[in-house]
């Protein structure tokens, strides 16, 4: 299999089948994943679609960055990150994180450890449809408190 | 004396903007000065401290000097997943 | 589809896409999973196989009881378990564990939980065999202090 | 007043006993009196305390009395996942 990155953008379905292959390891003993799906409300609204836009040059350089830093600080074998793009409907999968260690407490919380970075590290963007025909672009709750600390001090 | 810089707009602030970039000539220092004149010209709202700044491609802070030919991303805060 | 039980053994390979399937939900914006893997070692052991022992009566009920509490704990929409039996071989997948929840807080902590009170809670053994010849039953090395409080206060 | 039990035996200790399941006759008043028939009659050294016990399928603790006719069901330390 041809090397893929650990941090990828993908304009079309993601396959989790497909990544949790690129992860697996004679030596592993724990593989734990997680999947951001749309669902159907946010904050009391009706959700008909969801708009992803990522400035990917830095979502994948940053992305990277967060891996490499998981796998040193976790001790993994293997960890993988892919980010959606594009117009999503309710039930696609938006983000798929995934990784493998001898033992599970460093796969749940290096996978953890995953997706909160990229959620508030990585340039990615999402604007709500919503069924009444309103859309907005979400703003990340925890940003102001984040910011600082994340990101301008790289 | 001025200088020549690429600001790129993402998500909110290129609606704000009604463009994804433009080319301005600009006397600022810093990558703050430039996010005020996302203020200034295209009304944009959102404080300084929940967005984020990149120049060439490189993620750097509000002190980062701009120098002339810098292209600089303007990040609205983020949502990602 | 025919409803599943929530907690199942199986004596053939676990099949993780089939098993995510069957907690999709338009409501849910987090699904988390974890999978024990066959390692190669264990505990300076270079191990070839190993054996699942499984009482399955009260496997099962035991672990709908671990589910159904953690479905109450932390207010997920589904939540299933299901445990190998028999003879397996390095790299399968040996139990798995999939959640699904409105956000992301809830489907990890869930997810833990539910394997740590599975490995703790559950009457299952496993014997390994080792490539130097030798075999043993691996006995869980938090019981003695987890048995009273887990287990006889059932 | 002796009880008729059946035993079952799990894991290691069905290796012990070399047996998975054996009908006895026993003067035992709870769980944990079964438990040491194990230790007598079979050599098991596990510890009483890493170990559980079912009667007739209900998980139990080592208190719990058995009854003539009962099942009890003897776990070794358990290791799932």
């Amino acid at each position: 299999m041809a090397m893929l990155n650990r941090m990828s953008v993908a304009d079309q379905a993601i396959n989790p089948e497909e990544m949790r292959a690129t992860l697996v390891d004679r030596a592993a003993g724990a593989y734990a994943s997680f999947e951001g799906w749309i669902r159907d409300n946010n904050d009391g609204h009706q959700v008909q679609r969801l708009e992803y836009e990522v400035y990917a040059p830095l979502a994948i350089s940053e992305g990277e960055r967060i891996i490499e830093g998981a796998i040193q600080k976790y001790s993994l074998l293997h960890a993988r990150c892919v980010h959606r793009i594009g117009l999503l409907e309710i039930g696609e999968c938006a983000v798929w994180v995934g990784v493998t260690s001898g033992h599970r407490d460093e796969a749940f919380r290096a996978c953890r450890y995953i997706i909160d970075e990229v959620k508030h590290r990585l340039p990615i963007w999402k604007k709500e449809f919503y069924v009444n025909g309103d859309s907005g672009w979400v703003n990340c709750e925890r940003c102001a408190t984040h910011a600082r600390g994340d990101f301008a001090s790289v | 004396m001025s200088k020549t810089l690429t600001i790129r707009y993402f998500a909110i602030f290129r609606e704000h903007a009604g463009l994804s970039e433009e080319t301005v000539s600009l006397e600022v220092e810093t990558a703050g000065d430039v996010f005020e004149l996302l203020h200034a010209r295209h009304g944009a709202r959102e404080a300084q401290g929940q967005c984020k700044v990149a120049i060439n491609d490189q993620l750097a802070d509000w002190q980062s000097p701009v120098r002339d030919g810098d292209t600089v991303l303007l990040f609205p805060p983020v949502a990602g997943g």
